[in-house]
């Protein structure tokens, strides 16, 4: 790992403490954030908020499992953020497909897609957990060791490959074919 | 030169014109364009009071006299019109008649600039029927519908023009004399309340129909919208100011507070110009509203030309010292950036050949040009610093509010704030959004037409910072009004515009303006760069989605993507119930055609013995009557 | 020179005076809520965070859209006096008409540079936020309108020296309650966060903002907001020195959040008929008032 | 009382023109009208006991005042002349009619619009 | 000489009847003839009698030549001259032209009111002749039938007067005095009888038949025989009867006006809408000679001679089009000179500037102002807004939309002339004097009846 200029440090140290999240919710997972926002956990007091564009956003929560079709919405989601960009993998699912792992169009390892920055085990997830995790991935960005977004330009081929093994060549570009 | 002759010579050389530009349109336009410029120059050269002699009709001499007024609309006109002809220098290619267009629109010239010059009613009768003779003539040579717009805008015009023209005999008759300052005396020792407010009246009826004032405001939508593109910068721009000139020659050249002073309505204004003034606001409320919600982006502004008309209108019948000079500098903000939108317009459908919003979109990936003059002209025509559509505007509003008039300055206020809406409207709608895919070898229109535009706008942007120069034969109009002579509004030596409550200084807000966008501009660099975004991605290459946020959707087909249809659909919803004062005019005509129908059925039926019985009943009737 | 500092020091005071401002707005709406909140400072952090991110740029009237958006909200931050003539950099120029066009140039940058982005969630976006301005500002004009009647002077330090012996709002409260409403409907707060609705419309004209375009944009609504309730603090609330300024400018602004924070959002058409209902109506109830003279 | 008649008889034709549908009846209803005036103008020509307005020594008792007015005999005869030519007219103009519309009956003409 | 007005006309006729082919000639001939003899005798300036079978007036038939006649036989023959320039649209009907000629000729000129109701007769008979042209039968015999009762309408007119008066003689009638129970009668019938022939609602139902039915019809009626009619009215309203019955005419003058109108703006076939608009024109004329005075009436036949202009250009053009093309979108674009004089010629009927009809226009109702009378300007202008309706919905559907048929053979000596008249329009707007003078010296001497019934009852000159 290279060293930060001092810059990039103080960078850090805000990006820890302001962090806007983008969910992309596809299964049960999303159900375990309310609570984690409102008054019961508050997520708020940690800079953390909910953003509705991927553009606006820093991290992105995978709440769920994903399938052929799903993924390639959050790659295209995910290319859509701007850097610094952090993935957080909801639940069982993300790390090896869950309970539909063997599914025909199931994705069971979410790291081979996207960079993952930190994983929650649980199926599902305490909003304890996820407070747990934010802050685990609060100290990491801090410390700069979060670099899931560096990760994935250094080995764009290799994920590229992944993805397109995974999901195949789309031949037919247009609305009703995606 | 003297101006009569030059009159007469512009109306001759305008049909030598047409066989010029018969022989080859380009040569014609690029003659008519130098004209244009002699024009200006010579402008610049009359000094004011000079006089000239037309010739004599009905024992009444024809007199031209060129005053600050004449000075003002003139060179605003010609302003507007030499642009026009520059820009069709190139535009005329895709037109149809473009020797007649050629020589009508010389002949418009030498129609307005008469108007302007007439020092006597009958004489600025003769060049105003010139004027909308021959801009009636360039109307139809647009699409379909353009033809009935001629017939709508020859007999809305008419129906203005011929109450003029009453009015105009009746002081005649009354008072003895054609002559505009000689009425002015006469009608101030006039006793009679209900001649004055009848003739002054009627007098400015010919302006409202020609400015598109309320009860006479519909031929607008379907003229402007309907003529030859770039025609309808002239007709916007220009033509309508002629209604305007006539507006304030019968409530300022008239001078209305004197005579009216009898009758005063609210805070020293009179009712006669009350009522103007409540025209114009129903113009502003019906202009604004109308334009929210057009889709055919000429007819919206055709629209917001109404609503223009409608401030001038309400600043001049103020007669409020900065009222009356921002209703009148009004007159040139408008102009200047209704021209230019309508210009960018023209360019727009000379390339994509469509005038609906809805069909549109992302052309300032192709027009840059066109769409940062228009940018600017609609910056001056929703009256935003630094342009000078502002100044006007806050003209007005000081004098509305200095008088009290919280309901007009109400409209006033809706006007302007509605005409951020409508302005927007073509913006978001045809330059920016996405392209679709059908204009994607759409390029920007040659120098020829771009340069009128960004010329027009460029002398709004300085007017808008230095504003002195456009000011001062104002201010020399207003002192031979005799409005507030002693007053001084625009301070030049110290670069102030004075109001009644509180002055402003163009510069130094221009200024501000500039520190902060370079304030702005240095924090921008200081960040890191940023990575672009192609919008015209899925143009470029086959298969490649649009790069924007989408929801994870992948989309292809940018149309899909462009959100101009209905576009304040929230608020348009509100009205859209709206009752509709064109199809009150509209039923007024099919009257005329059903009495037609009646008299054909009852008097000319195709038989011989119902005449008989005309004839009959007709002595009968005599002969009962005279007995 | 002097007006160059002090208008300079709008700016510097303007930026961390709001910007803080908004955390602690921030942090009461959390208390309300009975939540803890984010810190005072939360704003500054995610300005900055914002900033040093790497960004996306939709094209040349994107950027130039937001440069213009915060040049001319910095343009009227500049002009607007803060509480007394001491403190109006520019004296000749601070009249009221100039303050609300000049913020609108920012505004129409911003639109239009988010109308570039060529995202239709944008368009929608704007879309509401004009017709939304049709709505608050008409009952505002008024108002202020019939201030400017009654004092005889649209210029803000002039009004502010008039109120020496009475605030406005109490020369005309109904007049200063009206603008109160309208200044929630300027400050996009809830109810009439209609435009930016994150939940509708993909937070409608930021859609496509990303690092330091949000952070500057962020700044200009910053500015926007400081000149929005310090106009109000001058028109209304008279006087004073810097320290009383301040004191009045923290209570509007809390007192705005509170309102909002217990609110839903509004429909477009449902805020526009709410300001054209009795708002508008009271304003020209305020404007009848004062020309009959009936003034406290 | 012949005023009375080319009165009544004026009455009569233009009832015939009113009502009427066969055209050639209006011709007929004309005419009646021409010869209503002129009877008309014969009327007025008339003097009780007049005498015919020649100058002759044969006759006794001469005097102008007992002349009747012979002026308007000679206005008939003209007049009847131009009403004869309008009937060939209006007759020849009925053939051509019929020939045209096929009918000469005002409901069952065709081809007669406006 | 000036009865050789009639003559020749007269004697052409007789002599074509023998040699067919010979007509069209013959009719120039006349025509030109006729002319070449007015010029000669340009303006009187005074009254001239010639007196026929030279019994003296007020006894006997006589031709009355002073300024009024002498401008009004100019028209006529003018007009008749022009038609007789354009042999197609003459074809056969060269003879009842001449008779028309000659009958018109007469109408004009003579000073009898029995002579006139026969000249009108001929009129009425020649006309309906030359309305029958191109099968127009069913519409020629309505004008017939009309024409026949307003011929015995201003023969009963005729009569009353003679009974009252006990003379024929225009300038004797004038002199004697008639009892004002007479005069209402014999005014009331005369405007009826002259009506049909001066186009007065409701009396003109049978214009736009006859108008309308064929090209030559319009030409011809609409122009010269109009004038002639028209004069008739001035003559006997204006110099006999001072201005008896002149509230009658302004009431249908005005009606007219707005009838005729509003009628034309619903007409779809272009002649029968310029038809309509003659009759609205009519109208105008006729309340502006109801005013009785020189100035008045002098200005009412500067404008009928400029609608005249007017109508024989825009009826040539019109009736070449509308026999030509069976659908008339933007046929002017094959025929741009006809297309312009059309123009030309229409807009010079609402009285656009730049134009001869702007001059008489604003004349009028400058006059009208004069004279206090704020009802029919406002008449008129209204009427002109709905002229200007149609007038421009015309020229923007012939110039301007899509065209779709074959050209048509551009007749060229049409073209020729109308542009001729159209420029000579334009020429008036600049030197109105070329027709005003004339028709002012008309308007003077029809108003005054002195110097009319002296220069009738003492002055005799020439003869057969």
């Amino acid at each position: 790992m290279k060293e930060r200029t001092i810059w990039e440090q103080i960078a850090d140290s805000f990006r820890s403490r302001s962090i806007w999240m983008l969910h992309y919710c596809t299964g049960c997972g999303a159900m375990e954030l309310p609570p984690t926002m409102t008054a019961r956990f508050d997520m708020e007091r940690f800079g953390i908020t909910p953003m509705a564009t991927p553009r606006q956003a820093d991290i992105m929560l995978i709440t769920g499992y994903l399938n052929t079709k799903t993924l390639r919405r959050v790659i295209y989601t995910y290319e859509q953020m701007a850097d610094p960009k952090y993935v957080v993998g909801f639940g069982s699912c993300t790390i090896n497909g869950g309970i539909y792992f063997d599914s025909y169009s199931t994705i069971n390892r979410l790291d081979y897609y996207i960079p993952v920055d930190v994983y929650i085990a649980g199926c599902m997830p305490r909003p304890e957990a996820i407070l747990e995790a934010f802050n685990y991935l609060m100290e990491k960005i801090r410390k700069g060791e979060a670099d899931g977004w560096k990760r994935y330009k250094e080995n764009y081929d290799w994920y590229k490959q992944n993805q397109i093994r995974s999901l195949g060549e789309v031949y037919v570009h247009d609305e009703f074919h995606e | 030169m003297a101006m009569s002759t030059l009159l007469v010579s512009l109306v001759a050389t305008s049909v030598v014109m047409y066989f010029i530009s018969k022989a080859s349109w380009k040569i014609g336009a690029i003659l008519n364009f130098l004209i244009g410029i002699f024009l200006i120059s010579y402008v610049f050269a009359l000094s004011t009071g000079t006089t000239s002699e037309l010739g004599t009709l009905f024992g009444q001499k024809l007199q031209l006299i060129w005053t600050n007024a004449s000075y003002y609309f003139s060179l605003v006109s010609l302003l507007v019109i030499v642009s026009v002809m520059l820009f069709a220098i190139k535009w005329l290619d895709s037109q149809k008649y473009p020797a007649a267009f050629n020589m009508f629109l010389l002949m418009m010239t030498a129609g307005s600039l008469g108007v302007f010059m007439a020092a006597d009613l009958i004489t600025l009768y003769i060049f105003w029927e010139i004027a909308v003779l021959s801009s009636m003539l360039i109307v139809p040579m647009g699409k379909k519908e353009s033809r009935k717009a001629a017939v709508v805008y020859a007999v809305m015009s008419a129906s203005g023009t011929y109450m003029y023209l009453y009015g105009a005999f009746l002081a005649f008759q009354r008072y003895g004399t054609l002559n505009i300052s000689e009425i002015a005396k006469h009608m101030v020792s006039d006793p009679s309340t209900g001649i004055k407010a009848t003739i002054f009246l009627l007098l400015a009826s010919a302006g409202i129909a020609k400015s598109g004032i309320f009860p006479l405001h519909t031929w607008l939508r379907i003229a402007h919208g309907n003529a030859p593109d770039a025609f309808s910068a002239v007709l916007s721009g220009q033509l309508v100011k002629l209604g305007s000139y006539v507006l304030m020659v019968s409530v300022a050249a008239l001078p209305s507070l004197k005579i009216f002073s009898n009758i005063p309505f609210y805070s020293g204004i009179p009712a006669t110009n009350y009522f103007l003034i409540a025209l114009g606001a129903t113009s502003i409320i019906i202009g604004t509203l109308m334009a929210i919600k057009q889709d055919d982006m000429k007819m919206l502004i055709a629209f917001s030309s109404v609503a223009n008309g409608g401030y001038i209108l309400i600043g001049i019948g103020t007669m409020d010292p900065i009222g009356f000079e921002g209703g009148v500098l009004h007159v040139f903000n408008h102009a200047l950036a209704a021209a230019v939108i309508f210009m960018a317009f023209a360019s727009v459908v000379y390339r994509t050949h469509t005038k609906k919003i809805s069909e549109l979109g992302g052309l300032i990936h192709k027009m840059p040009i066109t769409f940062l003059a228009y940018l600017f002209a609609i910056i001056s025509l929703a009256g935003i610093p630094p342009m000078s559509g502002f100044i006007s505007k806050w003209m007005i509003y000081q004098a509305l509010v200095r008088k009290g008039m919280f309901i007009t300055a109400f409209i006033a206020f809706f006007g302007s704030i509605g005409s951020f809406l409508y302005v927007f409207r073509p913006l978001a709608g045809v330059f920016l959004g996405q392209l679709p895919k059908k204009y994607k070898d759409v390029k920007e229109v040659s120098p020829i037409m771009w340069l009128p535009m960004v010329i027009l706008v460029t002398i709004s942007l300085i007017i808008g910072i230095w504003p002195f120069p456009i000011l001062k034969p104002i201010e020399g109009m207003r002192m031979d009004f005799g409005i507030a002579p002693t007053m001084k509004i625009a301070d030049s030596s110290h670069w102030l515009i004075k109001g009644f409550a509180g002055n402003w200084n163009p510069v130094l807000v221009f200024n501000l303006f500039l520190i902060g966008f370079v304030i702005a501009y240095i924090l921008y660099t200081l960040f890191p760069r940023p990575k672009k975004v192609d919008l015209l991605a899925p143009h470029k290459k086959e298969g490649a989605p649009i790069n924007i946020y989408t929801g994870g959707e992948f989309i292809y087909n940018p149309d899909l993507y462009q959100y101009n249809t209905k576009f304040y659909a929230g608020f348009e919803r509100m009205y859209e119930k709206h009752p509709s004062w064109e199809k009150l005019l509209e039923m007024l005509a099919k009257f005329f055609y059903d009495l037609g129908e009646w008299v054909h059925g009852w008097f000319f039926r195709p038989s011989p013995s119902a005449y008989t019985f005309w004839v009959t009943l007709t002595i009968l009737i005599v002969f009962w009557v005279r007995w | 020179m002097v007006a160059a500092y002090k208008a300079l020091f709008n700016l510097v005071l303007g930026f961390f005076l709001v910007l803080s401002l908004e955390g602690v707005g921030r942090k009461i709406t959390a208390r309300v809520q009975r939540r803890i909140g984010p810190p005072w400072y939360q704003n500054f952090i995610d300005v900055f965070k914002a900033l040093s991110k790497h960004p996306f740029s939709n094209g040349w009237v994107f950027d130039f859209g937001v440069l213009m958006a915060l040049g001319g909200a910095m343009a009227t931050a500049m002009i607007v006096p803060m509480g007394s003539t001491t403190w109006t950099p520019f004296p000749n120029s601070d009249n009221f008409f100039v303050i609300m066009y000049l913020f609108a140039v920012g505004a129409l940058g911003m639109a239009m540079g988010m109308v570039g982005s060529g995202n239709p969630w944008a368009s929608i976006g704007v879309s509401r936020a004009l017709t939304q301005m049709l709505g608050y500002e008409l009952p505002y004009l008024i108002v202020i309108s019939s201030t400017i009647f009654y004092y005889k002077t649209a210029s803000i330090h002039k009004l502010v020296e008039l109120q020496k012996n009475g605030w406005n709002l109490l020369v005309m409260p109904l007049g200063g309650i009206i603008a109160f409403i309208s200044l929630m409907g300027m400050l996009g707060k809830k109810p009439f966060d209609i435009s930016t609705a994150p939940a509708e419309i993909a937070s409608g004209p930021m859609t496509e903002l990303s690092g330091k375009y949000l952070g500057l944009l962020h700044i200009m609504h910053v500015f926007a907001m400081f000149v929005e309730v310090s106009l109000f603090v001058d028109v209304f609330l008279g006087g004073g020195n810097l320290g009383w300024y301040l004191v009045k400018f923290i209570v509007v602004w809390v007192l705005a959040v509170l309102i909002s924070s217990v609110l839903p959002r509004f429909r477009i058409e449902q805020m526009l008929k709410f300001y054209w209902g009795v708002p508008l109506g009271l304003a020209f109830l305020n404007a009848l008032f004062v020309l009959l003279g009936w003034t406290l | 009382m012949v005023y009375g008649i080319s009165i009544i008889l004026i009455g009569i034709g233009i009832y015939g023109l009113m009502t009427q549908k066969n055209l050639f009846k209006h011709i007929v209803s004309l005419s009646i009208i021409d010869t209503a005036v002129n009877i008309f103008i014969v009327a007025t020509g008339y003097v009780s006991n007049g005498k015919a307005p020649i100058y002759t020594r044969a006759l006794p008792g001469f005097s102008p005042n007992s002349f009747v007015d012979p002026l308007p005999q000679a206005l008939v005869l003209t007049a009847i002349v131009i009403g004869v030519g309008t009937l060939a007219l209006g007759a020849s103009l009925l053939v051509r009619v019929k020939e045209k519309h096929s009918s000469i009956n005002v409901e069952n003409m065709k081809g007669v619009g406006e | 000489m000036i009865s050789l007005l009639i003559a020749i006309p007269l004697l052409l006729a007789f002599i074509s009847i023998i040699w067919r082919s010979l007509s069209k000639p013959l009719f120039f001939l006349a025509s030109f003839t006729n002319i070449v003899i007015l010029i000669t005798s340009w303006f009187p300036n005074g009254v001239e009698i010639h007196a026929m079978g030279n019994w003296k007036p007020p006894f006997g038939i006589n031709l009355v030549f002073d300024n009024a006649s002498f401008y009004a036989a100019l028209v006529v023959n003018a007009f008749f001259l022009l038609t007789s320039l354009l042999p197609g649209l003459v074809g056969n009907y060269g003879i009842p032209l001449m008779l028309l000629m000659a009958a018109a000729n007469g109408f004009v000129l003579t000073g009898d009111l029995f002579n006139s109701f026969v000249f009108m007769e001929i009129i009425t008979i020649t006309a309906v002749t030359i309305a029958s042209k191109k099968e127009n039968f069913y519409n020629a015999f309505k004008y017939l039938i009309l024409g026949g009762i307003a011929g015995s309408i201003y023969l009963l007119a005729t009569i009353f007067a003679y009974a009252s008066t006990g003379s024929l003689n225009m300038a004797h009638v004038s002199m004697a005095g008639i009892s004002s129970s007479s005069l209402v009668a014999i005014t009331t019938l005369y405007a009826i009888g002259l009506g049909v022939e001066a186009k007065l609602f409701p009396l003109n139902g049978w214009v736009s038949g006859v108008y309308g039915g064929n090209d030559l019809a319009p030409v011809i009626l609409g122009t010269s025989v109009s004038f002639a009619a028209l004069y008739m009215v001035g003559r006997l309203f204006g110099t006999v009867f001072h201005g008896n019955g002149a509230e009658v005419l302004y009431t249908l003058a005005l009606i007219t006006i707005v009838i005729g109108e509003v009628a034309a703006l619903r007409q779809r076939n272009l002649l029968k809408t310029f038809a309509y608009s003659s009759v609205a024109q009519a109208g105008v004329v006729v309340a502006m000679l109801s005013k009785g005075t020189g100035t008045a009436m002098g200005l009412a036949y500067f404008h009928l001679t400029n609608d005249a202009v007017a109508k024989f250009v825009i009826f040539l053009v019109a009736g070449f089009l509308v026999y030509n093309y069976k659908n008339l979108n933007g046929v002017f674009k094959k025929h741009k000179v006809l297309g312009a004089s059309f123009s030309i010629a229409s807009f010079s009927l609402v009285g656009f500037p730049l134009f001869a009809g702007f001059q008489s226009k604003l004349r009028i109702i400058m006059e009208a102002f004069s004279m206090k009378d704020y009802l029919f300007p406002s008449v008129m202008l209204l009427a002109t807004l709905i002229e200007v309706g149609y007038v421009v919905r015309w020229n923007v559907k012939l110039w301007f939309e899509e065209e779709t048929q074959e050209k048509a053979e551009t007749p060229v000596i049409a073209s020729t002339l109308a542009l001729i008249l159209a420029l000579v329009l334009i020429t008036v707007f600049i030197k109105p004097d070329i027709f005003l003078g004339g028709a002012m010296k008309m308007g003077n001497a029809l108003a005054d009846t002195k110097d009319y019934i002296q220069g009738v009852l003492s002055v005799v000159k020439g003869g057969m």
